[in-house]
C-alpha cells in the first residue's frame, strides 16, 4: 500500500470522484490556484479546470446556499469552508436549509453536499481559527457527520460522503494534514456509520475522534507497557453512530473513557456518555470520564494552547481514575 | 415575446385563481381549521402571475413564506397545495411542511421558505446548475423589501454577478416587513438600485401591472438564457390583508389601503383585456365560476385526505 | 402575590430594569409598535421612546453585531431575535465575537448584553420556527444561557441577565407566554446559576427545562397517585449549571430522568448524563434516562408535532422503566 | 481642517513607525519566533494613518486581520503590540489574543478580528453607543475588499444608513482577498459605487496618498459628528507581502508588484514634504533612526516578557 498525507488522500478522493461523476464539482475561498488555505485542493484546477473548481468570493452564506440550491437541482457540490468557526456566518444554509428540505418537502427532494471543512487547535491560529464544533452539527437531524483520523479513513469516508444522497458534513483536522499514512490502493469506500476498532484491548474503552485517536493510541500504548490495554475506538461516524461496536466494548471492558479535543460543556462526549448510561448501565464498573478541552476560548500563546488541548498525560490520569 | 389573446386570458385566470385560494385559505384559517401562521398573497397576484409565465419546464423558482402564489403561478396543483396547508397527507409534502414549505421540486419549485432571504442564495445555486448542466434553463427568486436587507441578498446578487448566472432577482416591495415600512428599513426609494453594487441591471416597475411584469421578466430571462447573467427587477405592490391572517395592522393606515386596493391587479387588467376586446363580461364570470370550483375542489380534496400516520414523524430525514 | 403572565413578567422585568438604568435599550424586529411578534413588548415604546426602543430592519447579523458593539462600548443592550432557529444566521456575532471578546481581550472587556429569543414548538409553526436549540449555546465559553419556566422566574432571571456584565441568552418558550403565576412584587432578583426543586421527592430525580417543567410536573402528579415520589428539578440556567443542587438529589433517589424538548441527539440531556455518570456513578442505582423530542425536523401537521414533543406519558414511562 | 507642519511630519513617522514595525515582525515571523498566522500591512499605511489622524477621544475604530496598522495609527503602544504578537503575557491581551485579537478598548480600538468583515456590525454598534450617549464620539471600520462581499456589509451598512449613525466605512481596497483579485470577486470597479444601496456618500480615493485619505475622512468624520450619517470611503491601496507571510503569491505577477511599489506611500510623502520644504532629508534620516530605535525598544520588551502563567488559560472567560 502507498504512504500518502491525509491531505494527499483527500486530495486523490475528490479527483477520483470527479472523475467517476461530471456532476461533482467543488467550491470554496481560494480552492483554484491557490490550492486551498491548506493546500488540500492543490493542482485540482489543472486537472478538472475553472468550471468544476470554483473559487469564490468571501461569502460563506452564499457558498453553502448556492451549495444547497445546487445539490437541490440535480448537482453534487463539494463546498469547501475555511475554518469550521466560520460556520458560524453560514449556518442557517446548513441547517435550516440542506438538513431540512428532505423532511419538510415529505421526502420529494433531496440535497446530495458534502460539505468539507478543518477544526482543531494547534497552529496558534487562537480564538476564532481553532474550534472544534462538531456537536453543533451532530445536533442538526438531516445531516451526517464524518471525523476521519487517518488518511486511508479520510480517503474512503469522503468518497462515500460525495455518494451519499445526504447533506454530510466532512470534518478534517488541521494538525493532520501533514500525517502520512498507509492508503489502499484504487478505489474503496468505507461505509458511514462503521466505527474502527483502532486498538484491541480488555482493560478499559477508550472513544477518540479525529486527532484525539493517535493521543488516545500513544497513551494506550504507555499503558500496555503498565499492563494496562486499552480499547481504542474511532467511532469515524459521529451520526450515524456505531453504537454496537461501542456497547461490545464496554460490555468487554465495563470502563469507559471518552477523549474528544472541543471543549467538554455541551461537547459530543456527552452524547456518548449518555447512550452508554442509558443502555448500557449494567455492564460499567466504574464512573465514565470524559477528557476534553476545558470550556474557556482558545487562547494564542503557545504554552496556553497546548494546556488547552487534550493530551496523552490527561488521558492516561483519566483511565487511572476509573481501574 | 409578445402575448397572443388566450395567453392573456390564463394570466388574468391565473390571478383569479390565486385570489380565490388566498380568500378560502383566509377563511378557513379563521375557521380555525388550519394550523400555524399563513401569509397570504393578496393583492401581488400579478408579480408572480407575471413572472412565471415566462417560466419553462427546466426552470427553477425558489419562494417565500408568501409563497402560495408563486406555487399557482408555476402550475403547482392545488389540490395538494390546500391539502399540505390543512396538515393533510395527500399535500406536496404530506403534511409535514405546511404553508411555509410548500414544495415541487419535479416541477421547479424549490420550495416556499420560512427564513426570509434563504431563497436568494438557493435560486443562484440552481441558476448554477442550470449552467454546469448546460441546459438553457433559468432560475427566478421572489423576495420581499424587507429580504432585501438581508445578508443573503448581498451575497447571493455578489455570486450570481460574477459568474454570470441565469438567475432573475424578484423583489416584491409590498412596502411593509411586517410593521417596519420601507422607508423605516431602508433609506432608499428603489431597491432596483442596489443592482449597481453588483454591475446589473436593475428596473423598477409597477408590480399590480400583469404585463409590465410580464415584459420585464422577459426581458431578463432573454439576458439570463443568452448567458448575460442576472437581472434585479422591482415589483412595487402591496398586501391587502395583514403580513399573517390575524394581524391587526396597527402600522398603516386604512386610507393607504383603500388607496392601493384601487390598484388591485385583477380588476385592473380585466378592465383592460375588456377594453382591448380580448375578454368579454361574460367570460370574466365563466372564470370566476370555474375558479371558484376548482378551489372548492381542492378544498373538498384537502378535507377527505386524512391526517397523516404518526409513523410519518421519523421518516424523510434522511435517504438511504 | 399579583398573578400574571410569563409574557406580562418578562414585559415587566424590562420596564424595571429600563427605568433602572438608562444604559439599557431594546433593539429588534417589530418590538416597537408592532410589540413583538409575540407582543412581549407591548406598549414600552410608549413609555421608552423609539430612541430605546428600535424598531430594526430584518437584518439578524446587523441587530447581533450591533448590539455586541454597543455593549462593548458601554450600554447594556437586549436585542431580540424573533424565532431561536434564526440564531443561524447571526451565530457569527454571538459565539466568534460577543463569547470570546474579554477572553481574546485578556479580560480586558466587557459585553453586558442580553439576547431574548423564543424556542419551542407547539404552534404549528413547523421546521424552521420551532426548534430549541440550547444545546448550541451552552457549548460556547463565554455565554450564559437561561431557561425560565415560569413567570416569577422569568422575571427574576431576566433582571439577573440584564444586569450581568456577561452576554447572556434568555431562551422564551413560545408556549408559555399565555401562562399566568404569581409574580413577586416589586423589584426581585433570582441568581444565575441556582437551580430550583420545584416539587420535592425521593424515589426519582426528574431534570426538565422550559415548558417541559410543567410536563413534568404533571407526571410527578400522576406518578404521585400511584404511591411514586419524583422530585423534578429546574435548572433554570443552564450555563452555570447548578450541579450542587442536582448531585443532592440524585444521592436521594439514585435515580434520574432528564427532559428537554430539543432533539435527543446532541441534546444538553446529554451533558447533564455525562456528568451524573462522571461525578456521582456510585449514587445511581439505575440507568440515566433521557425523554426528549426525536432526532427529527419539526413535523407541520398537529398530530407529527404532538408526538414529536415530549408529553406526559412519555416522563412516566421513562421513570417507570428505571424504577 | 487643514493640517499644520508638525501634524504632517507626524503623519510621516506614524507611516515609518507601522513599516518598521511590520518588517520587524516579518522578521521574526520568519525566524519562527512567532506563532500562529500574520498578515502585515506593508503597503497600506497611509489608510490607518490619514484615517486615524482624524479622531479623538470617544472614537472608536473596528480593525481587521490585518490590524497592526491600525493599532498604531490609533495610538496604541507599540510594546504592548509587540508583545501580543510574541504571546507574551504582557501584551495586550495577556498572549490569549496574538496578532489577529489585538484590542485597547480604553483607547477606543474595538480589536483586530480573525472574522473577516465581522468589524462592520461591531462599529455599527459603537457608533449607535456614540448617538445614544449623544458623546459627539464616531466610529471608524476598515475592512478589506474581500470583506465587501460579506453579509456584513450590507446589513452594517443599511442600518448605519437609516439610523444615521456616527460611522465611516473604510474599504481598504487591496485589490485581493487571499488569491481572489478584486475584478474575480467582484462585478464593478469601485467598491465606493455600493454607497448608492444604502443612499450615503461614497467616495473612491488613492489609499497610497496619506492626504488624500485624511481629506476624505475629515470631511465624512464632519458629516457623522455632524449627524447626517455614515460615509463609504474607498482607499485604492496594495499589500506588498502575501496574503499572510509565507504566502509565496502565485497569483499575482511580479510585475504588478514593482508597479505597486512604484506608489510605495511612504517615500511618495516624504518627497512631498521635502518638496514643500516641510521636511529635510536631515529629519527623514532622525525619523528612521527613531522608529527604528522605537521598534527594537519594543522587541526587547516582547521578548523580556515572560509567557503567560497556565493558570490564565482559565481566566476571563467570564467577568463577575
Ligand atoms: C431571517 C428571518 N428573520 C425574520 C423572520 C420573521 N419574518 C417572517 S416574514 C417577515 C417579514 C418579511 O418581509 P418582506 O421580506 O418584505 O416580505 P413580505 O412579508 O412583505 O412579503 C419577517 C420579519 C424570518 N422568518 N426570517
Ligand atoms: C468569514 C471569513 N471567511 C474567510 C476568512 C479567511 N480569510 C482571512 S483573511 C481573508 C481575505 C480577506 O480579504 P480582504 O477583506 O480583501 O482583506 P485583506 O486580506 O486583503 O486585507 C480570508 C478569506 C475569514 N477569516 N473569515
Ligand atoms: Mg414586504
Ligand atoms: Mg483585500
Amino acid at each position: 500500500m502507498p504512504e500518502m498525507t491525509y491531505s494527499q488522500a483527500i486530495n486523490e478522493a475528490l479527483r477520483e470522484e470527479m472523475r467517476r461523476d461530471d456532476k461533482v464539482f467543488i467550491m470554496g475561498e481560494d480552492v483554484g490556484i491557490f490550492g486551498g488555505c491548506f493546500g488540500v485542493t492543490t493542482g485540482m484546477i489543472d486537472e478538472f479546470g475553472p468550471e468544476r473548481v470554483l473559487d469564490t468570493p468571501i461569502s460563506e452564506t452564499a457558498i453553502m446556499g448556492s451549495a444547497v440550491g445546487a445539490a437541490a437541482a440535480g448537482l453534487r457540490p463539494v463546498p469547501e469552508i475555511m475554518f469550521m468557526d466560520f460556520l458560524a456566518v453560514c449556518l442557517d444554509e446548513l441547517v435550516n436549509q440542506a438538513a431540512k428540505m428532505r423532511y419538510m418537502f415529505g421526502g420529494k427532494a433531496k440535497v446530495p453536499l458534502t460539505l468539507r471543512t478543518v477544526l482543531g487547535a494547534g497552529l496558534g491560529a487562537a480564538a476564532q481559527h481553532s474550534q472544534s464544533l462538531e456537536a453543533w452539527i451532530c445536533h442538526v437531524p438531516g445531516l451526517k457527520v464524518v471525523m476521519p483520523s487517518t488518511a486511508a479513513d479520510a480517503k474512503g469516508l469522503l468518497k462515500s460522503a460525495i455518494r451519499d444522497d445526504n447533506p454530510v458534513v466532512f470534518l478534517e483536522h488541521k494538525m493532520m494534514y501533514a500525517m502520512s499514512g498507509e492508503v489502499p490502493d484504487g478505489d474503496y469506500t468505507i461505509p458511514l456509520g462503521k466505527a474502527e476498532i483502532k486498538r484491541a484491548g480488555k482493560d478499559v474503552t477508550i472513544v477518540a475522534t479525529s486527532l484525539m485517536v493517535h493521543k488516545a493510541l500513544a497513551a494506550a500504548e504507555t499503558l500496555a507497557a503498565e499492563g494496562i490495554e486499552a480499547e481504542v475506538i474511532d467511532p469515524r461516524t459521529l451520526v450515524p453512530f456505531d453504537k454496537e461496536t461501542l456497547f461490545q466494548s464496554v460490555e468487554k471492558t465495563g470502563r469507559l473513557v471518552i477523549v474528544h479535543e472541543a471543549v467538554k460543556t455541551g461537547g459530543f462526549g456527552g452524547e456518548i456518555a449518555a447512550m452508554v448510561a442509558e443502555e448500557c448501565f449494567d455492564m460499567l464498573d466504574a464512573p465514565i470520564k470524559r477528557v476534553a478541552a476545558p470550556s474557556t476560548p482558545i487562547p494564542f500563546a503557545s504554552n496556553l494552547e497546548s494546556a488547552f488541548i487534550p493530551n496523552e498525560e490527561k488521558i492516561i490520569e483519566a483511565v487511572k481514575a476509573i481501574l | 415575446m409578445a402575448l397572443d389573446k388566450e395567453e392573456m386570458l390564463e394570466l388574468y385566470r391565473k390571478m383569479c385563481l390565486i385570489r380565490e385560494f388566498e380568500e378560502t385559505v383566509s377563511k378557513f384559517f379563521s375557521q380555525g381549521q388550519i394550523p400555524g401562521f399563513v401569509h397570504l398573497y393578496i393583492g401581488e397576484e400579478a408579480v408572480a402571475t407575471g413572472v412565471c409565465a415566462n417560466l419553462v419546464k427546466q426552470d427553477f423558482i425558489a419562494s417565500t413564506h408568501r409563497g402560495h402564489g408563486h406555487g399557482i403561478a408555476r402550475g403547482a396543483s392545488i389540490n395538494k397545495m390546500m391539502a399540505e396547508i390543512f396538515g393533510k397527507v395527500d399535500g406536496y409534502c404530506k403534511g409535514k411542511g405546511g404553508s411555509m414549505h410548500i414544495a415541487d421540486v419535479e416541477l421547479g419549485f424549490l420550495g416556499a421558505n420560512g427564513i426570509v432571504g434563504a431563497g436568494l442564495p438557493l435560486a443562484a445555486g440552481a441558476a448554477f446548475a442550470n449552467k454546469y448542466l448546460n441546459n438553457n434553463g433559468v432560475s427566478v427568486c421572489f423576495f420581499g423589501d424587507g429580504a432585501s436587507n438581508r445578508a443573503t441578498f448581498h451575497e447571493a446578487l455578489n455570486l450570481a454577478s460574477i459568474w454570470k448566472l441565469p438567475v432573475v432577482f424578484v423583489n416584491e416591495n409590498n412596502m411593509y416587513g411586517i410593521s417596519m415600512s420601507q422607508e423605516r428599513h431602508q433609506n432608499i426609494t428603489d431597491i432596483a438600485d442596489r443592482a449597481v453594487a453588483y454591475g446589473i441591471p436593475g428596473v423598477s416597475i409597477d408590480g399590480n401591472d400583469v404585463m409590465a411584469v410580464y415584459e420585464a421578466t422577459a426581458e431578463a430571462v432573454k439576458r439570463a438564457r443568452a448567458g448575460a447573467g442576472p437581472t434585479l427587477i422591482e415589483c412595487k405592490t402591496y398586501r391587502h390583508h395583514g403580513h399573517f391572517e390575524g394581524d391587526p395592522t396597527v402600522y398603516r393606515s386604512e386610507d393607504e389601503v383603500n388607496q392601493w386596493k384601487k390598484k388591485d391587479p385583477i380588476p385592473r387588467f380585466g378592465a383592460r383585456l375588456l377594453e382591448m376586446k380580448i375578454m368579454t363580461q361574460d367570460e370574466i364570470a365563466a372564470i370566476a365560476d370555474e375558479v371558484k370550483r376548482e378551489i372548492e375542489e381542492a378544498v373538498a380534496f384537502a378535507q377527505r385526505s386524512p391526517v397523516p400516520a404518526v409513523e410519518e414523524l421519523l421518516t424523510d430525514v434522511y435517504c438511504d
